[in-house]
Parts: structure tokens; C-alpha cells; sequence
């Protein structure tokens, strides 16, 4: 058995992205022989051979994963017969008020839009499984309590809640103190 | 806190164009302005675009002249029939109270902690607050996201024996989404093909017709669907039209007989 | 766009099989200069190309299809004890329908999801006992029909039948309003 081989194999049918440390864990065994050095290699070499084939072994902070060639994307769609979500303002709002702001109830998402948040958009966000219920404010009427989902930080490649809530904490800093500046620059 | 009285400012200013007036001689399509008037998320988003659109200090607004403007866009919203939330209203009263409040001649003991009291303090924290989930979303909104930017790739492997997956409830309800989405494109699609062309019917009706009427039941069939259906009966309007067949009805609701022009009725 | 990269993209990313009308079809009408000779001609090369890599076409009477060598199947099956795999579209979509039109046959869910369902894929979800056939239906050749099991509920944490299906009527319906919102927002 090849290196290339099992490299291939678990990459082509890994769920989640996988970091040279995870590839070495479950191949170190079966190949003494090899490195590490060696399935970087074999990483290298993928990357060239799916070039051309509507494919691209990319590699961030979670690790590398094989997905579609962004120019290719419109074919998949069409074979799922299934048009991109269409991620609207009012959506990616909610979204990040109650990843920020965690657990919420959708009336506390309302006093910071100013607005209300229709049961058709909370439903979209459940239905791509970004959100979830998660328990009940102990207050009058006893409204649900609103949460981010695992399924949501693998969509956005993000690697914990933490990273997101932090991430977030800090865009919204940086509003508050660059917004003086902001103005006198326009 | 005077000097925002002072200012003063256009009636407002939609894209740049300067209006003096109420808005009627707009040369703004009125379909464009919709689109673009209906695209506020609300009353916070409204009133931080005019802010910024006038180059307002968020932390010192002229109340005066955004209340003015914001009642000017509320009735342009108005006047083009876009739905307005009741929270438009409330806020336009919000604006009238700290306007009313400003008015107020301050105590002279207040004088030297103005800035606690200002009436417009709680408006500005809100709309910071909104601006910065703003800021926070247009973040979110770029970067790639899987199932719109990335399809990431895993081939479907059988399960070592004897080993049961989880399941929850919300991809099973994902999955339902996913058949229905599918099921809505498909009607769509179908709609959008042009299986029957009218030509095609008009052609048929006319080999088909001979000396006896014939019925429009005899000339749709069940494969053909509605959409069948429809272009058939719009065939034959077109030869009615063209006095090339001639309708009967014997009752009310009854079938209709299509008949060579020159039919002789018994 | 090659044609190439857009076979690649689709057959890598498909949970199902596919023809070689089925490629055709979807990409027809972008490649107005080639014919089905030249899919199957890439589809001879994407086979080559993908040997020595832990993964083979395969083709059968359903169709065409890339799968994990069966010799690099351990490394994979070792991969998923630590993270299990999320289920396929193809498992959930024929799960979720037999779940809400129970007693259901094979051809029907067929007609729902517009793509034919494998063998290998109902004898997986029998194999999770999550369905099981429950008599036959009377009509020509007495198609089996199927139903879900109560470890289907037990793992969903659903108190009842009752409860599955009126929970997938309710997003049925949702899904059907929403629809309408959309209409008349067009």
C-alpha cells in the first residue's frame, strides 16, 4: 500500500478538514518508514493532480480539505438542483446578534435591530442548522432561548464558539472606538 | 446644543440629489427608489444612512434636521405603498420626544453636567450598538461559507460494520428543506420550458376537425397537464378569432364543441 | 471552463451515480462544441487519473461514480471513530421522506426525490434500524412498503410517531407559506 493512496483516501472522504498532525496520527503507524515530511509531500503532489478536475485541496487554519473549484460551483448547484443560499441583511444581522450575544431571546434580537425579526428568517437559520434552541428565559411567557450550532462554525471554517464570539467582540469594538475617526474621514 | 436649531439642511437628500420640497418631482424611477427605500432594515438602519449620508457626528446628531429628514423618508415610503413597520412610527414619535426635550430651557444647575443629560444619549448608544452588528454581519456575509462559496468534497463511505451514526433532528429537518427546495425549482424549471407551442395545437385542431364537432376533451391529453390544457384553449380562441372554427355550448357548463365555420346547426 | 473540471466537480461532489446522459445533460448546454464521445472520453481519463490515489470509478448500471478503494478502507473506517461522518444527502433526503409518507414504497420515494434510491442505500438504513418494511402495497408486482422503527425516535429523542410526522407536516406547511411570502415579494 502506497502512501498516496491512504493520503487520498481519507482526504476525499473526511467530513471535516485535516491537519498534517491528524494525517501523520492515523498513517504513522502503518508506514514506519515514512515522515511527516513525506505526507506533506504526498499533499503537495494532490494538490497538482486535482488541478484541472474542477477541484482544489485547500488548507487553512482547520487543516486541508478537497472541495469543488469556486468556478465549478455553478454545476454542483445545478445538480442539487438547489440555488445558493441567499444570505439576506436582515439574516447575517440576526445571525451574528445571537452568536454574540448567546443565548438570546428573538425579543432581545428585536430591542437591538429596532425591528422585528420575522418567524421566516428565524426558520431559515434553523433550517440551515446555524442556530438552535436551546432552554427557556425564566421570565414571564417564558421565551426560547437562542443558540449558535456546531454545524454553523464548520460552515463558516471557524475553529470553536470562543474563536467566533471573540472575533465578533472585537468587530464590534472596533466600531465603537474607530467610529469617531470613521466620520471625520468621510 | 443650539447651534443644530441653526443648521440648515435640505428637505432631504435621496442619492445625492438635493429635494427642497416634498418629494413629487422626483426624477428617481419610482421603482428604483422603492427597491431602494424598501431595502431599510428599519427605522435604526434608516436613521444611521441619513446620518452618514449627511456626514452627521453620530455622537452629536442635529435632532432638528434628522427628524426632518427621517419624517420626509417615512412619507416617500408612504407615497410609493412600501409596508411600514410600527416601529418606523414609534421611532418618529422617539425623535419628537427628544426634540421636545431639547426645547426644554435647561436648569441652571444642570448646566455643567449637560452631557448625562442629554436627551439624545440612550438614540446614540442604540445605534451604535446596531451599526457595529452591521459592521459585524458585512464580515460574516464575506467570508466563504460551505454550501454557498465552498463544497467541500466527501465521498460517501459505508460505515464499518456494527458502527451507528448520530442523528438529530435538525438534518433530518435540513434534509426536508433540501426535497422541497428541489421539488419548488423543479416546477420552476418546468414552467419555463415551452413544451407546447400554440402553432403545434392550432394545426392539430384543424387536421382533426372534420364534419362532426369535435370536443376539447378530445384534443388535451392527461400527460400534457394544465399547461396542456391552457394552450389548446388558447388555440382555439386564436381560430374562433380567426373565424376558422366556430364554439358551441348546448348548456351552461357544458362541452365545448368545436365545429367547422360553415356547421349547419339541425 | 474545461470540460474536464466540470465532469470532475460533478462526479466528485455527487452522492449518488451518475449516467453518462445524466453528465450530458447538466453540462449540454455550456459545451456546445462537445458531445457525450467527449464525457465519456474524460470520464477514461478522470478513471487514470485517479488510480494510485485510494479512490476508483466506478461504474455499474446506475451509473458512474468515484469511491474509496476497498484496500484503503480501514484507514477510513479508523478516521470515522474519531469523527463520524455527517450522513449523506441521498441517506437523510430518503429517511426524512419515508419518515413523513410512511407506509411509503421504493418507486414512490423515487417519484418524490426525482433520482433513483440505491439498494445499498435502503439496506444501510435498515441496517441502522431505522426503517423496516411493514407488508406490501396492492398493486401490480406488490412493492414492499416501509416505515420507520421506534429507534428512529429514540435516536431523533421524539416521544412518538405522531410526533415525527406532525413536526415534518408543520415544516411542510412553513416551507409552503414561505413560498408564497416569496411570490408575491417577486
Amino acid at each position: 500500500m502506497r502512501l498516496n493512496s491512504v493520503i487520498g483516501a481519507l482526504l476525499f472522504s473526511s467530513d471535516q478538514p485535516l491537519t498534517l498532525e491528524a494525517l501523520w496520527a492515523l498513517v504513522e503507524a502503518d508506514f514506519p518508514q515514512h515522515t511527516r515530511q513525506d505526507v506533506a509531500q504526498v499533499l503537495t503532489e494532490l494538490e497538482k493532480r486535482v488541478t484541472g478536475w474542477g477541484l482544489k485541496l485547500e488548507s487553512n487554519a482547520l487543516g486541508y480539505r478537497i472541495q469543488v473549484a469556486p468556478d465549478c460551483l455553478d454545476w454542483v448547484h445545478q445538480l442539487y438542483e438547489q440555488t445558493p443560499p441567499r444570505l439576506s441583511r436582515a439574516l447575517l444581522e440576526t445571525l451574528v446578534i445571537i452568536a454574540h450575544r448567546q443565548p438570546i431571546t428573538r425579543a432581545e434580537i428585536e430591542a437591538i435591530r429596532g425591528v422585528s425579526v420575522s418567524s421566516a428568517l428565524m426558520n431559515q437559520l434553523k433550517n440551515y442548522d446555524w442556530i438552535k434552541a436551546a432552554g427557556v428565559k425564566e421570565v414571564p411567557g417564558h421565551p426560547t432561548l437562542w443558540v449558535t450550532t456546531p454545524r454553523l462554525l464548520q460552515d463558516l471554517g471557524l475553529p470553536s464558539k470562543q474563536a467566533l464570539v471573540a472575533q465578533l467582540d472585537k468587530l464590534v469594538k472596533q466600531h465603537e472606538t474607530e467610529e469617531g475617526i470613521e466620520v471625520r474621514a468621510l | 446644543m443650539s447651534d443644530a436649531l441653526q443648521l440648515s439642511f435640505p428637505f432631504a437628500i435621496v442619492q445625492g440629489t438635493v429635494l427642497n420640497e416634498a418629494p413629487q418631482g422626483l426624477y428617481i424611477p419610482p421603482n428604483a427608489l422603492k427597491v431602494m427605500l424598501a431595502e431599510f432594515e428599519g427605522p435604526l438602519d434608516l436613521l444611521s444612512y441619513l446620518i452618514r449620508l449627511n456626514k452627521f457626528d453620530i455622537r452629536d446628531i442635529p435632532v432638528f434636521e434628522v427628524a426632518k429628514q427621517y419624517q420626509a423618508y417615512l412619507a416617500m415610503m408612504e407615497q410609493l405603498d412600501i409596508e411600514l413597520a410600527g416601529e418606523y412610527l414609534f421611532m418618529a414619535a422617539w425623535l419628537t420626544e427628544i426634540k421636545s426635550r431639547l426645547l426644554l430651557p435647561k436648569a441652571p444647575n444642570q448646566e455643567n453636567d449637560g452631557d448625562e443629560e442629554d436627551p439624545r444619549a440612550e438614540l446614540v448608544e442604540k445605534l451604535l450598538e446596531y451599526e457595529a452588528y452591521q459592521h459585524a454581519a458585512k464580515w460574516l456575509g464575506e467570508l466563504d461559507i460551505v454550501g454557498r462559496d465552498i463544497w467541500p468534497i466527501c465521498l460517501c463511505v459505508p460505515p464499518a460494520p456494527g458502527l451507528q451514526p448520530t442523528l438529530n433532528a435538525a438534518q433530518l429537518w435540513q434534509a426536508l428543506h433540501q426535497v422541497l427546495q428541489r421539488s419548488r425549482q423543479r416546477k420552476a424549471h418546468q414552467v419555463r420550458q415551452e413544451v407546447f407551442d400554440i402553432g403545434d395545437k392550432i394545426n392539430l385542431i384543424l387536421q382533426r376537425l372534420g364534419d362532426t364537432p369535435l370536443f376539447l376533451w378530445q384534443l388535451v391529453s392527461c400527460h400534457e397537464g394544465r399547461l396542456g390544457l391552457v394552450v389548446t384553449f388558447m388555440a382555439i380562441l386564436e381560430l374562433t378569432y380567426r373565424r376558422q372554427i366556430m364554439l358551441m355550448q348546448t348548456d351552461a357548463f357544458a362541452d365545448l364543441a368545436i365545429c367547422r365555420p360553415d356547421y349547419a346547426f339541425e
